[in-house]
């Protein structure tokens, strides 16, 4: 597999379609390699992100995007909607049975980020043979 | 394939049983939680609600689970969860909800 | 469910990832409630043209989009690809097994759209009770 | 999950069987055809493949197994497909490909 593909997904800001992220996420997670238990928690921690934004949406006529970034040492996941005024979607949450999900689950979670296009990004490594000095 | 729930439920002398199998999130989450608020408020003894079923739940639909064991301890009362899959059992430890439930 | 959502999916020109696609097309089709055949003879059809958009691509840089169209009485599937001198990506095998496999699972297929932003398109629809008369 | 494709094969006195599982579309199909047609030459018996364990076929595949039939006429042997499930046999019927195998 090469080393830098990409996958995105556009949906409706509409409870009914977070299935579908968690189908499309275990299939990109199943296809570039991750073992069933870490596809398992790769699409929970899609499926909060997802739940979330539908939440802080307002409106179910707004979509949102998932973008799956793959690469040979990782996969990242950024979200991006046109969410007004909200930088940050698990404000006020940071302590809450979401976040503390994706947390347990990611490797990395950009939770604010500051002047980019996607309003949160996240990171699973694949695992790698330690080399050092173990 | 489909993330249909659902949630049936026994309410005898013996036991206040809720048993639900599918999905719990963000799109079943909201019928779901009516149906086990009204046992809960409904029945008079601990419940137990066997999670056998129950192929995935997210932060929505524990929740729920936190929102019912309150309503329930109002009276005196507890809940437990039966045979929760390996999957969902990590999500009880994760965000230390296994230390609220009776889990067994 | 309103009238009409859109769901879009980008994929690599790559063989591996039309599995992917099969899981996002079962995930939209059994949502919007179609029953278990009918997700299937769908999956199997926009897999088909997959396959055929990723053989005439000839290129596993470029990438296609899925766009999923709901409406209350159908779902139309069109598919968009930066594809040079092709239009018809099923030409020269209109009686091959992949076009014969999408005809009789979709009730309509647009297999050569002139001055259109996709390459192909089809439909299926939710079944209604016929008022004919019967 | 995972589209991975499984062949297994035997060769024996009695028998030249095949065992298909998983999926067959564009990305596995190369691989199989390769296995597939290698069997086909290296055989001298009439062929069976069974397809218990086959979840998905495309018309890569179908045309795979038309190849390798074409192969096995050559020297006037049969390939015949065995417990074909029901949304893959259906292909067989849409195309045509039913009258050219032995279906059982
Ligand atoms: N580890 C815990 N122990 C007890 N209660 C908790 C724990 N984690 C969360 N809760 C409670 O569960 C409920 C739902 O949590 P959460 O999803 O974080 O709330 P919110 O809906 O504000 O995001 C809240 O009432 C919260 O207080
Ligand atoms: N109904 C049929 N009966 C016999 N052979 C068929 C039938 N349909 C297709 N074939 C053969 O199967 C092979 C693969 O078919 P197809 O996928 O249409 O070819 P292509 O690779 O040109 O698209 C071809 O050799 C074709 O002649």
């Amino acid at each position: 597999m090469e080393s830098r593909d990409k996958i995105v997904v556009k949906l409706p800001c509409k409870p009914e379609y977070v299935s579908v992220a968690r189908l499309t996420v275990s299939g990109v997670a199943s296809r570039i390699g991750f073992d069933i238990d870490t596809v398992e928690d790769i699409k929970v921690a899609v499926s909060e992100v997802c739940s979330r934004i539908i939440s802080v949406a307002g409106s179910s006529e707004k979509q949102y995007e998932i973008w799956f970034d793959i690469s040979a040492k990782k996969l990242t996941i950024s979200f991006s909607a046109k969410i007004e005024r909200i930088n940050c979607i698990f404000e006020d949450d940071e302590d809450g049975l979401g976040a503390a999900i994706i947390n347990a689950f990611m490797d990395e979670v950009e939770y604010c980020p500051e002047g980019k296009d996607y309003i949160l990004s996240m990171t699973k490594n694949f695992e790698v043979i330690s080399c050092n000095g173990l | 394939m489909s993330s249909e729930l659902i949630m049936t439920s026994v309410d005898s002398d013996q036991e206040a049983k809720v048993v639900v199998s599918g999905e719990i999130d963000i799109y079943t989450a909201r019928q779901f939680k009516e149906k086990l608020y009204q046992f809960v408020d409904n029945s008079t003894k601990d419940i137990v609600i066997d999670c056998s079923d129950l192929d995935y739940i997210d932060s929505t639909g524990l929740g729920i689970f936190v929102g019912a064991l309150k309503k329930a301890r109002l009276t005196d009362r507890n809940i437990s969860l039966e045979n929760i899959r390996d999957n969902i059992r990590k999500l009880f430890n994760i965000t230390g909800l296994d230390k609220l439930f009776i889990i067994r």
